[in-house]
């Protein structure tokens, strides 16, 4: 079998796809937003809150996708619950670098090792768009995404 | 077993390839399989050919000019609407526009045709199996004008429902839009059936035939349409290219569609007469050198005995439906009697971007989404199908790597 | 003599032409001597070459897919994009709609800017220099929804009367539609001073660049202007593809052109929400042959000194102009400073016609006729002109050829 | 010199198209046809008296074009003038075969030889339609331009 496929589709990620952790709509979330995948038409939507800290004090995601979007959103939302937003925000960085071949220096070598799963991804620059939809759309609650 | 089909269907699809050259290449070290010439048919080398002759030895724009490349070039541009005229079966070339694709032909009918004379509150008809091209010009007109979409349903079968196109056509319907072939159910619909109810009511009938012209032979007074767009890429031509053909009756009555050189007759700083038709809906420099590859590409086909290519692409499908039929984890999205060389379908637990992704590595590319019919996905309560659809050189080969290739993706999703 | 010219402009006409395959065929068994590249411009092997491997190697639909071919069609066709970005001096890629030629853009900017604002009365500011293109398009907005076209003057030598423009720019005004290169006169229009008055009073400007953009280098930002229309087959590249350059603040509010595939977020029965710019004015399957043509036709311009292309073809209009200058029977239509490439002259008795036949015999090609300027053509109260318009594989011999053939039809009709 | 071109551009061509007969517009015309010719923007003006008879008692063009349309015109009123329409029409069918080259048999042998001049046209197809715009403007008065 193909090694970029097996890499790709690890059994990490298929288990998160199939059993996708935080996933719902928080009802007082503080922050929430709307991504969509042009390509696909793949849909996910963030809804978090943001305590007086500037912390991620929940997240949770809602949305239909491949396994790729919908694992990616899955170990985002396990990542960054409890992070500070600054904290985050470094962390999709690296992330961003990860996916798509790039050095991600950025990253603790905790996440570093965490992410570790998603970095098949970058063989397959078609899908790299897959993965980083929930990234940016908890990007987007956070700058935009008042409630 | 290819052999005897072969020699079943009169056509030589392992020959047709070899005219192809795309076709011989590799991606990831596997051979193309290519099963997306629903999204776009590759092109044969005389389609390029002749656009690289054309370009090479007699080009310049068209009409008006004096000189002899002018002249030439505009013989080059009638002629393909002459064949145009001839693949379509229209009886006259006044009835053929040419555009730059099927979308822009039927958002010419709307804004051109329907547009001027649209109340609010009038309707629409179009059918829930509608390509987002034979969608999206009427919802302006809802938008814009007050126009209400009366939907046609489709049936389970993936066929479109007959009873329910009778139900929609009223007293207030303005058009009946629908499409001579699902991009994504493969399903045909009977078009004179359709032109029958709708004309009994004094509907026009505007076909799209973006995939229809691809399928069938046509032959527009047996059809008794109004209205049929299509597109020259899909047909195995190039892009940037297709065509109208409208009833010389209502084209001579239809408003101007983009303003520009070619389609006045005169202009003063205070008005504006237009030319006839068609001219009056050619604005600007026309498709030139994509006139003369369409007109290729239709005198390619044309070339085949299209009966035996038909034949051909219907062994692939029902080869391919048989196959897939195996699958007890697959479940086909369309099985309308009479359908086109196309399927779609879904896989338990596999997401239709991760099957093409698997696919893809093997070599077998095919096309994953909601196609541009949403309203179709919704209908079936999906969001998304994968698609093999099948052109005249594609081979039973060729379904077997895509079943090979589904069952390695099984193997890794499933 | 010509060696001189060569030395001094850096540029290599002679060498340049061996890239042209059409420049060395014969009319009439005269050697071509091709003086209507203002019409449309012939295409260099690089052009037709790129499209036929392309289409040879990485053809697909873009967009959407998933498959290897897809995603290399779909950088094909973005790296085009990011080429005309580049072009013209664009700021970014997202400025940037591919369109199927200068008249659609223009159109588009009408359509989906201006036509969903304009108010009867309001007015829009056009020059009597305009080609039909950038006219008729505001007729529609003029016999549709009442809106009123004001008239910038041409002044006796060609150029665009500022003092007239100033004048027509009011309060009611809503856009400034002005060439940034005549067809016919030549002349080039001072945009930066224009943008600056328009918007003083808070008009947007649209600059027709189909002649502007082969001639001139351009630089959106420098310029100012908020739109600009550009088409592909009169800058060496395919016909069937041009391009709008828009402000992204414009683009952010304008409603959709036409409605398809591609061009939507999210389709329903009862609504549809749209893309973002660019994808929201490009329905329907793009131009994508023709996007790798126009980026390798561009490609093939920037691979020169384009200041040298400038000054090689502002010689040829000196040489011409001199030559001319000895025919008092003849009359240059258009002289302003700093103009480009295009002569447009009248003859004493001899229609622009009989005149443009008996030069083709003698393989010169050049354009007779209004040249879709027919507001320009009463301005100098004239039915028609002949035109010569200059490319970069134009020489001094083809003027003299051009000279030589006056002289005939001199003989002939005078 | 190119012996077509010397043929297109005889004399007597020349000298219809700068002296124009019947030249004007007839005030008391019982039929009238404006033509247009989209490839060149020419226009020509057609009027004329039809009698009791169904004969074209009098009949004048007027218009601005080249010099193939304007001397093409001008013959057509001097050989029109005093016709009956049905022998108009005729000699209208044998022209239009005569200017695309083709056998003009329905032509008298005093027409045919008349209109010879006219014959070189063939050679240039782009020109046909400047010489045959007079004439079916002519047929469009008869036909649907009564005052
Ligand atoms: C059924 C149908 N209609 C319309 C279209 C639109 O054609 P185009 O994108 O070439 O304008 C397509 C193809 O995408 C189609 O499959
Ligand atoms: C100044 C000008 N504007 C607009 C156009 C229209 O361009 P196109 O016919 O390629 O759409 C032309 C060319 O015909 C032109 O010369």
């Amino acid at each position: 079998m193909d090694q970029h496929l097996r890499e790709l589709y690890q059994e990490v990620i298929l288990d998160h796809s199939r059993h996708p952790r935080h996933f719902g709509v928080l009802p007082d979330a503080t922050h929430k937003a709307e991504g969509f995948n042009p390509l696909c038409g793949d849909k996910v939507s963030v809804t978090l809150i943001l305590d007086a800290d500037g912390k991620v004090a929940d997240i949770n995601f809602q949305g239909k996708g491949c396994a790729i979007s919908q694992a990616s959103a899955s170990m985002m939302t396990d990542m960054l619950k409890g992070r500070s937003k600054t904290d985050a925000e470094a962390l999709m960085d690296g992330f961003l670098h990860l996916v798509k071949g790039e050095d991600a220096q950025g990253l603790s070598p905790d996440d570093r090792e965490t992410l570790d799963v998603m970095s098949g991804i970058s063989e397959f620059p078609m899908r790299v768009k897959c993965a980083t939809l929930a990234w940016h759309t908890f990007k987007n609650a956070v700058e935009e995404g008042a409630t | 077993m290819n052999a005897v089909a072969k020699i079943k269907a009169g056509f030589d699809a392992e020959a047709a390839r070899a005219d192809f050259p795309i076709l011989s290449r590799q991606v990831y070290g596997k051979p193309l399989v290519y099963l997306d010439s629903g999204a776009s048919a590759q092109k044969p080398r005389a389609v390029m050919e002749a656009m690289r002759r054309f370009a090479e030895t007699d080009y310049a724009n068209v009409h008006r000019g004096v000189h002899y490349l002018s002249g030439a070039a505009t013989d080059h541009y009638e002629t393909a609407r002459e064949t145009v005229r001839r693949f379509l079966g229209a009886g006259s070339v006044d009835e053929i526009v040419f555009t730059k694709g099927g979308t822009e032909a039927i958002n010419l009918v709307a804004q051109s045709y329907l547009a001027p004379i649209i109340q609010p509150g009038d309707e629409i008809v179009l059918s829930v199996m509608e390509h987002h091209s034979n969608i999206v010009p009427w919802h302006f007109l809802r938008e814009r004008q007050g126009a209400v979409l009366r939907w046609v349903e489709v049936t389970d079968d993936g066929a479109l429902d007959m009873a329910s196109l009778k139900a929609a056509i009223g007293p207030r319907t303005k058009m009946v839009a629908i499409t001579h072939m699902s991009n994504v159910l493969g399903a045909v619909t009977p078009l004179k059936e359709i032109v029958a109810l709708a004309h009994a009511q004094g509907v026009p009938v505007l076909a799209d035939g973006c995939q229809g012209a691809v399928h069938e032979t046509l032959d527009m007074a047996a059809l008794g349409v109004d209205f049929y767009a299509i597109t020259g890429h899909k047909i195995y031509g190039p892009t940037g290219i297709g065509a109208l053909y409208a009833r010389r009756a209502h084209l001579k009555k239809m408003r101007p569609y983009n303003g520009g050189g070619e389609m006045i007759r005169e202009v003063t700083r205070d008005s504006v007469t237009y030319a006839d038709p068609p001219a009056r809906f050619e604005a600007g420099t026309p498709p030139i050198l994509e006139s003369v590859g369409l007109a290729a590409a239709m005198d390619y086909l044309s070339g085949f005995d299209r009966a035996a290519i038909h034949a051909h692409e219907q062994d692939l499908l029902k080869y391919a439906r048989a196959q897939l039929a195996q699958f007890n984890w697959l479940r086909v999205v369309g099985d309308a009697p009479g359908k086109g060389a196309i399927i779609s379908f879904e896989a338990d637990g596999m997401h239709a971007h991760d099957l093409a992704t698997i696919l893809d590595r093997e070599g077998v590319a095919v096309r994953a989404g909601n196609h541009c019919a949403q309203p179709l996905m919704e209908r079936f309560g999906v969001t998304s199908t994968t698609r093999a659809s099948f052109a005249l050189y594609n081979t039973r080969a060729d379904v077997d790597a895509l079943i090979a290739a589904l069952e390695k993706a099984r193997g890794i999703l499933g």
